[in-house]
């Protein structure tokens, strides 16, 4: 019995010790977390960088047309459909063959960017890809060349003095 | 009206004293999965489980994929425990292919299995909590959560499907601050489990409504094949990680907590302490990290050999193996996916035939059954 | 995880299995033996005896896996049981497979699920995923797969996913 | 405030004027009328001679009959002789101390409970409707079930699964209608007030197991079970809590007078073990965390509240928050010494204060704890709480025949 009381009294006290505590909850639509630095792989090493795997980036400079990113996603989401862009003329893509991403289909799982030898694809920190069409998903490559935009403010992710909270 | 009479989906007819019940898939004591139990008063006399709403077909899925493409795949089966569910098929598909990954990329495979043990720990225990009616520790892992979720994606670059251990090694190295970040969550999440002592493992309640209840023997427990938490709370030392050291496991220094009480609360108790021993283990491996490649290159279409191959890890749930037949395609022939939550449901009726109506959300999530993973 | 040399090396434990599979004699037929893993092959008139042996003489208590896998070229289905022990002195590494071979116009094989109590759910979903029966099975009913599922076994190669035309 | 360019606009406008209005009224006119018409009636009962009960004989007939003898521009007298007045039955049981004081008070609760589990739970809880800190959640939450649609289950007692709600919410009334809230403050006063209000609270499991028998769902059914086996085994504690106060406060059952009799010391003192046992079987009446069995949800749905939808779930849940204020406000009355308190501050505030610390102890036990097993909660009863309570008459009885107390 007396461990009951006890026991009851130390659960009672461990939740109302939380009541001064500063909230863990990250007020997601206002503020949102810094996100790492883009997700890019290096094809000499054949290794790629940390980063948050968001949505694409395309640098048309480097992007040769060669379908790679679209083979790799072939049997994963099929997400990756290449697409003749007249306006945008490169020397290295004579053929002007860029990728074009359907956010609806992408997983995110980055293998696309694996795949390109030639340093043209990357994934950003852009996560809030939310629309009220599908068309809108379809990102062709004159759009994913954009960098993202992120105007929300960035809180940190704190631990102090036994806290964790976002600030 | 009449109650009593037996359900619209039983086959028996069942007698006017008992009553059966349909739990889910549209209970909240239950995921995507539907058992029925008859109960006589309340007393659980008969249950049936009914598994497969979320299969999937993983399985034959792979037939139409390289080993590579495979992995985004199979990690969605078990959202809870990703790296755990692809990292036996990398390395059966490495044995198939003949290739040994850099010592560096399996120590980053153990970091992420063991940060996703502790993930998959959290939201179990926030489900075990809401499932006794203790909303506060529904709420508390599941934040908790966040903190571990943000070491993933650190490493993985997503907050839930890295597709990290892919075969040939992982897919990118740790960045460099990950250490100190790492070394600052576990610190901190472990003054927070003594808060989760309190309230949850040693509150009066919650003893009262775990203890003796859904009692598993130790010989029954062996026969029946369980795996993983419930094996391991009914007093048998078995985990993949000791009995058969994968990557480099037999280098780290652990324990493998068992409990002799076999019954709910020794399978909270397991899963308590091993996340205390993940911490360990993930901090053991970020002291002998070694440095190199962490990467074998691969083409994405990598041919294997033909043979068998059958590796397993321990998952967070318990022994999870891929028997992978390869007939020297870049697609492997067959792949069979033995998951743990499947294994153990094979536990679900024993424990609950006898039991209380009110103790059936405890029992049956103290098993740690993830419908999708048993699905696949 | 490294390549299989040739002739492996074996631990004692493996060693003893093989001496013991030998002793059995015709009944069964070793596919390979590398350190941790053992298959042999048995026929299925064989298999509960060879089962009753393998639990009883070499303590593998529980199974761990059953795979069927169809092999349209030898019209043949393969069930492979894989059997795991906790009781046994050193044998927690290794798995053990049972492979039984059944023509795929005859697939019965007779159920372990008396010797095994942890086949029952693997036993289910290898019948409803590949089209054998395996007969003392107590309730062979649809597991995983819908209950108005009307075409072929799914694991067959036979059966092609829908949608998907080119070659798996 | 941009111009209304298109029907959208227009609806959306509109809604904005009806939500305002809505929330207007019980919220700003209610409590404006309150101070300007109640609270000089009030004060002049406290400063005349003139008891309360000469006052409200007057009502509409008398208008219909002599609307000569009215003042119209003294607007008091004009409503309280219209029958309209504060110390009229009407104004009492409808709006204060009565439902609608009630029910404002229990919205409150509702928002005050979800502040006070979120900041246990390491969040922040409700958060937008009203711009601070969502204290308007409850009216975000009332509106949105009052635009959903009630559905009735084909199997089930129409009349009967509807006539809950109503049920439901006419025991709360009636619960509320013994309870004064100050010596001057209260809907009805009778010499057996006490045993009146447990009377009622022991109707509350049979309108629950009505309904979980009429909802024709096996959830609710086991729910309704589980409701009535829960209440019934523990009613016996809780009037036997209460027998102790009843003999130390001189045999009486009104709850005015054993208010009274608690001017030298609060009850609470010697009748620990009462106010204990009180607190543990008026949480299972209220089916709160720990002892929510007949609603647990993750075992059987939501128990006897299964079927039901919109305002019917509603208009129950309100019922359990009165009921929760009712036994709150008991308990003060009972062990906290009601309305006594120190000069200043009035007698009602007093009791407010109180019953609002009673009610935060209620809500608590949800973030600590989680729920019971039937046969651990029957034998917690059966062994524990009668027990206690028996002890605890004992008390009362050594302490009033030792004449100390």
């Amino acid at each position: 019995m007396t461990n009951i009381v006890t026991g009851s009294f130390q659960a009672l006290w461990a939740a109302l010790r939380q009541l001064p505590r500063k909230r863990m909850t990250m007020q997601y639509p206002d503020v949102q977390t810094q996100m790492a630095n883009y997700y890019t792989y290096d094809p000499k090493l054949g290794v790629a960088k940390a980063g948050y795997k968001g949505r694409h980036i395309l640098w048309l400079d480097k992007c040769t047309g060669c379908q790679l990113c679209s083979i790799a996603c072939e049997n994963i989401a099929q997400a990756i459909e290449m697409v003749k862009v007249p306006s945008v003329a490169k020397p290295q893509n004579k053929k002007t063959l860029f990728p074009q991403v359907d956010y609806a289909k992408c997983v995110f799982c980055g293998l696309c960017v694996d795949a390109c030898p030639f340093y043209a694809l990357g994934m950003t920190e852009d996560f809030n890809l939310v629309s009220t069409s599908k068309k809108a998903l379809v990102y062709s490559p004159e759009k994913l060349a954009i960098p993202p935009n992120v105007t929300r403010k960035k809180v940190e992710f704190k631990i102090e003095n036994g806290e964790a909270y976002h600030d | 009206m009449s109650m009593g009479v037996g359900s619209a989906f039983s086959t028996e007819k069942i007698s006017e004293d008992k009553m059966s019940i349909s739990v889910g898939p549209q209970h909240p004591g239950a995921g995507h999965f539907r058992f029925t139990v008859t109960i006589d008063g309340d007393t659980i006399v008969d249950c049936v489980p009914d598994p497969g709403y979320v299969h999937r077909g993983a399985e034959k899925q792979t037939e139409y994929r390289s080993f590579l493409q495979s992995i985004p795949m199979l990690e969605r089966s078990s959202l809870t425990d990703v790296t755990n569910i692809i990292m036996p098929f990398s390395m059966a598909a490495e044995e198939l292919m003949g290739i040994q990954i850099p010592p560096r990329a399996q120590y980053l495979r153990m970091i992420m299995s063991e940060n996703q043990r502790i993930l998959s720990h959290l939201y179990w225990l926030g489900i075990q909590g809401i499932f006794l009616g203790h909303s506060t520790v529904f709420m508390w892992p599941l934040g908790d959560r966040e903190l571990f979720i943000d070491l993933g994606q650190m490493i993985g670059g997503a907050r839930i499907t890295y597709s990290y251990a892919i075969p040939g090694g992982v897919r990118n190295d740790m960045p460099d601050d990950f250490k100190d970040r790492a070394l600052k969550v576990f610190d901190y999440f472990e003054a927070r489990l003594k808060d989760y002592e309190k309230i949850f493992f040693n509150n009066p309640l919650v003893l009262k409504r775990t203890q003796d209840v859904g009692v598993l023997p130790r010989a029954e427990a062996i026969k029946l094949g369980v795996v993983g938490q419930t094996l391991r709370a009914s007093g048998v030392k078995s985990d993949t990680r000791i009995d058969e050291p994968y990557n480099f496991y037999k280098d780290l220094n652990f324990e493998v907590p068992t409990y002799e009480s076999c019954d709910t609360w020794a399978r909270c108790m397991v899963h308590l302490v091993e996340m205390r021993q993940s911490m360990d283990i993930m901090r053991q491996c970020l002291e002998k990290l070694p440095q190199g490649p962490v990467r074998v290159k691969l083409s994405p279409q990598q041919r294997a050999q033909a043979g068998e191959a059958y590796a397993r890890v321990e998952a967070s749930r318990g022994a999870l193996s891929f028997h992978i037949i390869s007939e020297g395609s870049t697609k492997p022939y067959r792949v069979k996916i033995s998951v743990p939550s499947f294994r153990n449901l094979i536990a679900l009726p024993r424990l609950l035939i006898g039991s209380h109506v009110a103790d059936m959300p405890a029992i049956y999530w103290s098993l740690d059954y993830w419908p999708v993973e048993a699905d696949r | 995880m490294s390549t299989t040399p040739a002739q492996p090396i074996l631990p004692d434990e493996e060693k003893s299995i093989l001496d013991f599979f030998a002793k059995l004699g015709e009944r069964t037929k070793v596919v390979f033996a590398k350190p941790n893993r053992i298959k042999i092959n048995v026929t299925r008139e064989n298999l509960v005896e060879v089962t009753k042996f393998v639990r009883d003489e070499l303590k593998f208590d529980h199974c761990t896996n059953v795979t069927g896998t169809d092999f349209p070229k030898d019209k043949q289905l393969e069930i492979t049981y894989h059997f795991g022990s906790i009781g046994g002195t050193g044998l927690r590494r290794i798995i053990l497979a049972v492979a039984c071979r059944v023509p795929s116009t005859d697939p019965l094989l007779p159920s372990i699920i008396d010797l095994y109590p942890s086949v029952n759910y693997h036993e289910r979903e290898t019948a409803e995923m590949i089209g054998c029966v395996f007969q003392g099975h107590p309730n062979l009913s649809r597991l995983l797969l819908p209950e108005d599922w009307t075409d072929i076994p799914p694991m067959l190669k036979a059966y092609r996913l829908p949608g998907r035309l080119e070659e798996g | 405030m941009a111009a209304v360019t298109n029907f959208e606009q227009f609806v959306k406008r509109v809604l904005e004027i009806v939500f305002w209005v809505l929330i207007l009224v019980p919220m700003v006119i209610i409590p404006i009328f309150f101070v300007v018409y109640v609270l000089p009636v009030e004060f002049s009962c406290h400063f005349s001679m003139l008891s309360c009960s000469q006052q409200i004989n007057w009502s509409a007939a008398l208008y219909l009959f002599s609307p000569a003898e009215l003042n119209p521009f003294s607007p008091t007298s004009f409503i309280s002789q219209m029958g309209l007045g504060a110390n009229s039955m009407i104004f009492k049981s409808s709006f204060f101390p009565g439902i609608s004081f009630a029910a404002i008070l229990s919205s409150f609760v509702i928002w005050y409970e979800r502040k006070l589990l979120a900041k246990m739970q390491y969040r922040v809880g409700p958060q937008y409707a009203g711009r601070v800190e969502g204290w308007l959640q409850s009216f975000a939450d009332l509106f949105k079930l009052m635009f959903k649609e009630i559905v009735i289950p084909v199997n089930a007692d129409a009349p009967f699964f509807m006539g809950v709600p109503f049920a439901l919410m006419a025991l709360s009334g009636a619960l509320l209608a013994v309870i004064p809230i100050s010596a001057n403050i209260y809907i009805t006063s009778s010499p057996y007030s006490l045993l009146i209000a447990l009377a009622v609270l022991s109707i509350f499991p049979l309108v629950t197991v009505l309904a979980g028998w009429a909802s024709a769902n096996k959830f609710s059914f086991i729910g309704g079970i589980r409701a009535l086996y829960q209440m019934i085994s523990y009613e016996i504690p809780f009037i036997l809590s209460v027998v102790g106060i009843v003999i130390l406060s001189g045999g009486t059952f009104s709850l005015s007078q054993i208010v009274g009799a608690q001017g030298r010391v609060w009850f609470v003192i010697p009748m620990i073990l009462g106010a204990i046992v009180f607190y543990i079987t008026a949480m299972a009446e209220l089916e709160r965390i720990p002892f929510d069995l007949p609603e647990a949800d993750s075992e059987i749905v939501a128990g006897w509240l299964t079927e039901y939808t919109s305002m019917t779930f509603g208009v129950i849940n309100l019922a359990t928050y009165i009921k929760l204020y009712g036994l709150s406000a008991l308990f003060t009355i009972l062990f906290l010494g009601g309305w006594n308190g120190p000069a200043p501050i009035p007698g009602a505030l007093w009791f407010m204060i109180k019953t609002i610390i009673v009610i935060t102890l209620f809500l608590i036990p949800r973030g600590a704890f989680g729920r019971i097993r039937i046969d651990q909660l029957i034998g917690f009863g059966w062994l524990w709480l009668i027990g206690l309570s028996f002890a605890n008459i004992f008390i009362a009885v050594v302490l009033k025949a030792t004449g100390i107390l």
